[in-house]
């Protein structure tokens, strides 16, 4: 029984390629996805509202700013099934090309913070002591600094455009996720597998970004689909702040804001957007929670 | 202890941090366009020169940042520029505590209602009784509060007539706005403590604890949720500091006293002073409660307390 | 058993905690106070103070009418003026003296007798230069009081305002004023209780506590009983009025509800007897099914474009016409603005002061796109990109979009909607960095000058880069003149300068809109939306 | 199955025909399939066989420890104590956990719970079970960390996992099972994480503790070596199945299954030093795959057509099962199943 050492090495390798599947899962992970019918439902979904707001438009006889202003606030019939505004445009157009608004900024905004928040929260997580604390002191700084101020700044020195709109909300949103990806890593770190990727003399950076961000992805899953829908209302304020789309171009926050104000009156003005968000969300949310499963290298186990 | 060290070193370490916060905030605010008194009855330059005389805003930027700096160390955060009838630590003073007593309604709703629905959902994951929490959920998620205090409006006062339309007064004119307030953070924290929950719920040591025989109430409340709890904590931290300063939307629609309209007030109104004592008064609180994070977390987790 | 402790001790901290919360919300500042006989009252927005001398606000304004009293008052309906602190005046023959006799029985809160004294320490207050007041300007038609608040003057003897006696105050008038004594109205020539400033503070030190509840010593016909900042003002019967028997209401509580929408469901539920506005949707509702609970009337305010001249391609009068030209406001004003707005076919509200302006820019394609052809842009062609910049709000950008469509439709131009937030946008307005923006102007006073004198050439109001020698002589005529029609008809040219030339656009003619529950009698409407709370009364608590 | 070769000691627990399975996206799993085996009171029973051969999961099976779903117990009977374990409700079977049979797990660094303080965790099974008080559960919670060895019980107790080393949590795991004096201990790979000189002292702790309280061990391993040193009778699994059972004296003299004996013949100590290792050619089979006969047959060389029927344990030797038809019809003679290096050979205890 002379061989322990042997087998240790043969546990740590072991245990190495449970990790190392979490890195190596990805195309393992379409196959899994495949089999989870709420997330092909979720995908399903998401398809056809892409498709909705990319391509609708295009089928619908109205334009998103036609304007028939004596048929204004028509409720949902067979010549607008979704209604119309207060101008008398038809707010099913105005839902899809609303669409492509938020769906851009949703998903744009969100992959910004995703990556910066993730590669700079490990980081603080994986490192630890000093810079750890400094990082950590630098999303403090920003995470205070008055969002308002900076947008309307940021609207004021580099006039408009909708990539400013993903910059501004990637720019804060990132914080929460930094701070979430760190306390993750942080206790990830402490896990066995990382000793045994330091015993291999693996590089950190190999360990960081194949081993413990793969592990970390639940969580990152979970927040993310947590995100978009923020993000997407953040839109909406921003836009308030002159940053944005202009009209007549709309996005579902602000038709949802808009239609706020007409709950009463003109229910439909606040239901088709909401319900374009929320099918939307639900879709994005089955098709993260599937994700994950998919992801988990634990889930593999057995 | 340990802690206890930990917490003075981050106290001390937070002088610095605030420093940078002020400086930041305090040249960037110059950088918005439009200053306290633009308005659209043009004052006459007279005038003008007399108010920014009257605000020391005609002095160079400098001496005005070393100004406010002095009456900093001497604990004064000045005037309001635009709501003169208070200084601005008079109004933070007044406003904080309808804003403290609204989030802590309003995130005592979400724990209230966020944990008991996540660690429902992670006991028995992918049963009815975890879909139907998570999809509530993401119900929460998709209502932006701007609908949803509407809503409950419409629904609870208009209709039903149970509770207040608006107004801060007794407790029943709390309820509409702790829940429109605490309703996403209700559900952030469903769908977080679910996913730790599932997460700890598949580590050995709860097959440890439940080979001891331990009923499951037993084995998810007092094995797994301490664990379950982290990116809770972690998520709670900023959130809390956040809800209980208040919310600009919530404020408005019920017509909450609360220091949440003065920290998008004070940006819209370019009232200097006023926006850096909100910052810094919101820099304090989020570092305390990340502090706080920090001792809970090493509670929760004894591996962290010697870190 | 650790956790066990650790988690007692966790749910009784939460429980002080909640306790905490609960207790300090019921305690403390929500006695509960009498709502009987009190007219409660939608304010719009919290007022930023309730010094006269500080604050510019219609907002501040209802309130200070409640706690303060002029030299004159004015009647509710057509502001004509009538006695308030002095019981009687007499104007000179040139009509630039004035001379108010006070009535004996004025007295403030605190029943320190109302002197002439007070009125000319609250003057020399509001004109110092270190008080920065910022409606000062509303005093300049005093001789001198320009001078003494830019500091060419230092003694304040030498402004033209005298108290021979303590009943007696004289002013004397740099130019005629046909609105001096509509003007006593107005806050910024309200007197002010000098021991109680000098008690909290300096003579010119803002924000001082002596607005504080409690503090505050008025010469109106309710005081200041509290004032809770973004829940409620309550202002209770004073008691040293000198016409308290005709004072119906036991007080007025305002409420500050800068969300129309909140303001209106707490109107529906009955917490509020009027509301300081409604919303356009809520506006055609109520006309539908309670058009006795909605009130509107007429109001001195113009909604107009602002078209920037300093630039292509609005530097051409027949651009600028042309865009005129092309707008239906009839259109734009039954079905976008509603709220029984009128279509504005020049820049004057039309009576004003028994002044309308007889010259008009109406709707005609033909004549725009004739006029737009001529600058070179036949069909639109070649016409380049415009901006037409607004700050974010839901009907400013609705007009924008109908505009746009209207203009794009009838010449063939593009126009683009560019909204910024209010500060951003009053910036790019000053520094003539737009090519149509949109704007207001509402009158402080009923005159056609106050609107008029906006677009002199050096006017801080002006934000058009025009500019006419014509228009400016013409306006300084205006002023000078104390006859009524030889001023109108030089304001009336100057007008018709305006709409040839036309640096904008009128749009519309506002009106104030709001809800008034039936119980509410006597409350009288205005151009200027001054509320007299003398006259009104509340029905049902009359009874009772 | 299971020897009535002990004919004598009184059995404790019987588990026939037991069959478990994983029913997973890629398919379903035959975790275990169709095992049966007995533990006698006081004695000793090694579970052998490679990583992924079912040991552990059939003993998870028993105590309802696997997650259900994926996992589904499709059949068989698990006696013990006049209950059937696989029909018990999950009340009847918290009872059993913890307090009549305990289980221990490979990895210490894992199985405890690192939120609780060791005192808190081994005080639980008192608690939950016999409902005694925190002061007398203090008192056996010294005592069981006494019994295990480590010293400073008193203080430990508040002492949090993470401050012990993997040997010293492999103690507080034993002490924590056996705080309720179970009537048999499920010992799963208890020293696979372990370090050499540790894993002896584990071993010898489980066989002085096991002598001292009467209880029954099963020990799930994939090391012959600890068999040999601890165990008086054996199950060799593989692929789900139960190959082999045999008193520890008997296998390891004279293996009955060509399985067994080339789990032998790798052994590296049973080689002489600097000789080739060998290694059983092939991997063992996918569980998610339908199959009929030997589930060794692939691998063995001996196979033969006849290995395409399905095999059942049969008794060849007094108190010897084996699965191999060919060993059951004597067409393979067990001499040669003998194992090279033999000499050196494994002393029985």
């Amino acid at each position: 029984m002379d061989s322990r050492a042997e087998v240790g090495a043969i546990d740590a390798r072991a245990l190495l390629t449970q990790a190392e599947k979490g890195a190596s899962l990805w195309s393992d992970a379409g196959r899994r996805l495949a089999k989870n019918r709420l997330a092909v439902a979720g995908v399903v979904v998401l398809a056809c509202v892409f498709v909705f707001a990319a391509i609708g438009p295009f089928a619908s006889p109205y334009s998103y700013d036609g304007q028939d202003r004596e048929n204004r606030f028509a409720p949902p019939s067979g010549a607008h099934w979704f209604g119309t505004d207060n101008l008398g445009r038809d707010l099913l157009v105005r839902t899809m090309v609303g669409g492509r608004v938020s769906l851009m900024v949703g998903l744009a905004a969100t992959a910004v913070s995703l990556v910066i928040g993730v590669l700079y929260g490990a980081t603080a997580g994986f490192v630890g002591g000093r810079l750890d604390q400094a990082m950590m002191r630098v999303v403090d700084v920003l995470y205070t600094l008055p969002f308002t101020i900076f947008a309307i700044i940021l609207v004021t020195y580099s006039g408009q455009s909708i990539v400013l709109v993903f910059v501004a909300i990637g720019a804060v949103e990132w914080l929460t996720m930094a701070r979430i990806v760190r306390g993750q890593i942080m206790s990830l770190r402490e896990k066995e597998f990382v000793d045994a990727a330091v015993v291999m003399g693996l590089s950190r950076r190999r360990i960081l970004l194949r081993h413990l961000i793969p592990n970390a992805l639940g969580p990152i899953i979970v927040f993310v689909t947590l995100t978009v829908p923020r993000v997407m209302l953040l839109e909406a304020f921003l836009s308030y702040l002159g940053l944005g789309v202009q009209a007549p171009m709309s996005s579902w926050g602000s038709l949802i804001r808009e239609g706020t104000l007409a709950m009463e009156e003109y229910p439909w003005l606040l239901i088709f957007p909401s319900l374009a968000l929320s099918l939307t969300l639900f879709s994005l949310n089955f098709l993260g929670d599937g994700l994950r499963d998919a992801l988990d290298p634990r889930s593999s186990k057995d | 202890m340990h802690m206890t060290r930990y917490v003075v070193r981050q106290l001390a370490s937070f002088i610095p941090v605030l420093f940078v916060i002020i400086t930041l905030t305090f040249f960037l605010v110059r950088l918005a366009p439009g200053g306290p008194f633009s308005s659209e009855k043009a004052l006459s330059a007279e005038a003008l020169a007399q108010i920014n005389a009257h605000y020391n805003l005609d002095a160079p930027l400098w001496r005005q940042y070393v100004d406010y700096l002095a009456g900093l160390a001497r604990g004064d955060l000045g005037p309001s520029m635009k709501q003169p009838s208070r200084s601005v630590s008079e109004w933070i003073a007044y406003k904080f505590p309808a804003s403290l007593e609204l989030g802590l309604y309003g995130l005592l709703f979400a724990l209230c209602v966020g944990l008991p629905a996540g660690i429902l959902a992670a006991w028995r994951p992918n049963t009815w009784t975890d879909q139907l929490p998570m999809a509530l959920a993401m119900a929460g998620i998709c209502i932006p509060n701007f609908v949803l205090g509407p809503l409950l409006v419409y629904v609870f006062s208009l209709r039903l007539q149970w509770l207040p339309v608006a107004q801060w007064d007794g407790f029943a004119h709390k309820i509409l706005p702790a829940v429109t307030l605490g309703a996403v953070y209700a559900a952030y924290i469903a769908r977080l403590s679910r996913a730790a929950l599932l997460d700890v719920l598949s580590q050995d040591f709860i097959r440890t604890a439940r080979a001891k025989g331990l009923s499951e109430p037993r084995v998810v409340l007092r094995h797994a949720l301490r664990g379950g709890l982290q990116p809770v904590v972690s998520f709670l931290g900023p959130a809390a500091a956040g809800i209980i300063t208040g919310s600009f939307v919530v404020e408005n629609i019920f017509r909450v006293p609360g220091l949440g309209t003065e920290f998008v007030k004070a940006a819209m109104n370019r009232d200097y002073t006023m926006i850096l004592g909100t910052v810094l008064f919101f820099a304090v609180l989020i570092m305390l409660f990340n502090l706080a994070v920090d001792v809970v977390q090493a509670w929760l987790d004894p591996r962290l307390r010697h870190g | 058993m650790m956790t066990r402790i650790h988690a007692e001790r966790i749910a009784l901290v939460l429980c002080a905690v909640a306790a905490a919360a609960i207790g300090g919300g019921c305690g403390g500042d929500d006695a509960a106070f009498e709502t009987g006989n009190m007219l409660r009252f939608g304010n719009g927005a919290e007022p930023q103070d309730l010094d006269p001398h500080v604050v510019t606000g219609v907002t501040e304004h209802r309130v200070l009418s409640a706690l303060f009293e002029g030299l004159a008052g004015a009647d509710p309906a057509t502001l004509e003026p009538t006695p308030g602190v002095a019981e009687s005046w007499d104007v000179s023959e040139d009509g630039l003296e004035y001379t108010f006799h006070l009535r004996e029985d004025a007295k403030w809160s605190n029943g320190d007798p109302v002197l002439a004294q007070d009125f000319l320490y609250a003057w020399e207050r509001i004109l110092t230069p270190e008080m920065a007041s910022e409606y000062a300007y509303m005093l300049f038609c005093m001789a001198g009081a320009r001078a003494f608040y830019e500091g060419e003057i230092t003694d304040f003897a030498d402004v033209g305002a005298a108290a021979p006696d303590d009943r007696t105050v004289v002013v004397r008038l740099e130019h005629p004023t046909p609105y001096f004594l509509q003007m006593q109205v107005h806050q910024s020539w309200f007197p002010v209780h000098k021991a109680t400033i000098e008690k909290f503070g300096g003579r010119t030190e803002r924000g001082t506590r002596w607005t504080r509840a409690g503090n505050l010593v008025g010469n109106g016909l309710f005081m200041l009983e509290r004032w809770e900042p973004n829940k409620r003002i309550v202002a209770v019967r004073n008691p040293h009025y000198w016409d308290r028997e005709a004072v119906h209401l036991d007080g007025v509580i305002f409420y500050p509800y800068d969300e129309s929408q909140t303001e209106e469901r707490l109107f529906r539920v009955g917490e509020l007897h009027v509301t300081s506005t409604v919303t356009p949707n809520k506006f055609d509702v109520y006309q539908r099914e309670n058009p006795e609970i909605l009130q509107n009337a007429d109001y001195l305010g113009t909604y107009y474009y602002r078209l920037n001249t300093t630039r292509p391609p609005f530097d051409d009068v027949r651009v600028r016409k042309a865009f005129a030209l092309a707008l239906d406001r009839d259109d734009l004003v039954r079905n976008v603005v509603r709220m029984g707005r009128k279509p504005a076919s020049h820049f004057t509200p039309p009576d004003t002061a028994g002044y309308t302006c007889q010259h008009t820019v109406g709707y005609d394609v033909a004549e725009a796109r004739r006029l737009l052809a001529e600058a070179g842009y036949p069909d639109g062609q070649g016409f380049p990109e415009v901006t037409l910049l607004y700050n974010t709000s839901e009907s400013h950008k609705e007009i924008a979009e109908t505009a746009q469509a209207m203009w794009s439709q009838a010449l063939g131009v593009d126009v683009r909607l560019r909204n910024q937030e209010w500060k951003v946008y009053l910036e790019s307005m000053t520094q003539l960095d737009y090519d149509i923006v949109r704007s207001a102007w509402v009158g402080d006073f009923v005159d056609p000058i106050t609107f008029l004198e906006c677009f002199t050439t050096d006017n801080g109001n002006n934000r058009t880069g025009w500019s006419s020698a014509a228009y400016d002589a013409l306006i300084a005529e205006a002023v000078r003149t104390a006859d009524r029609d030889a001023r109108f008809a030089a304001l009336q040219e100057a007008e018709a300068i305006l709409l040839d030339e036309l640096p904008i656009i009128p749009v519309y003619f506002y009106t104030n809109a709001w809800l008034q529950a039936p119980e509410v009698e006597g409350l009288d409407h205005n151009l200027l939306g001054y509320i007299s709370f003398k006259r009104i009364r509340l029905a049902h608590a009359a009874e009772g | 199955m299971g020897g009535d070769m002990t004919a004598s000691a009184e059995r404790l627990l019987r588990v026939e025909g037991l069959r478990t399975s994983f029913h997973t996206r890629e398919g379903v799993l035959r975790a275990v399939d169709d095992l049966s085996f007995t533990v006698d009171q006081g004695r000793t029973l090694g579970i052998v066989g490679e990583s992924g051969s079912g040991k552990s999961v059939a003993m998870l099976s028993l105590l309802g420890l696997i997650p259900m779903p994926p996992g589904r117990i499709e059949g068989g009977r698990a006696l013990f104590g006049g209950r059937d374990l696989l029909r018990c409700t999950a009340r009847e079977l918290r009872r059993v956990r913890g307090r009549e049979i305990s289980m221990i797990f490979q990895d210490p660094m894992t199985a405890l719970n690192p939120f609780m303080t060791i005192g808190a965790q081994l005080t639980e099974p008192l608690t939950v079970h016999e409902g005694i008080g925190r002061r007398a559960a203090r008192g056996r919670a010294i005592a069981a960390l006494e019994e295990v060895g480590i010293q400073d019980a008193e203080e430990r107790l508040r002492s949090y996992p993470h401050e012990f080393s993997g040997g010293m949590r492999q103690r507080v795991m034993i002490a924590m099972a056996l705080i309720t004096r179970p009537r048999l201990l499920i010992a799963d790979e208890p020293t696979t994480a372990l370090d050499v000189t540790v894993q002896a002292q584990i071993l010898e702790l489980i066989r002085r503790l096991q002598g001292e309280l009467g209880m029954a061990v099963v020990l799930i391993t994939h090391d012959l070596g600890v068999v040999a040193a601890v165990c008086e009778d054996v199950v060799v699994m593989y692929a789900g199945r139960a190959l082999e059972s045999a008193s520890a004296v008997g296998l390891f003299a004279q293996p009955r299954h060509p399985y067994t004996s080339a789990l032998l013949a790798s052994l590296p100590t049973l080689r002489g030093r600097g000789a080739e290792l060998y290694t059983i050619p092939g991997m063992p089979p996918d569980l998610t795959e339908p199959r009929a006969g030997c589930p060794f047959a692939p691998r063995c060389e001996h196979a033969a057509e006849i290995c395409g029927a399905s095999p059942v344990l049969e008794e060849t030797a007094p108190g010897h099962w084996t699965a191999c038809v060919r060993v059951q019809r004597g067409e393979l003679p067990v001499e040669a199943l003998r194992v090279a290096g033999e000499d050196e050979g494994l002393r029985a205890p």
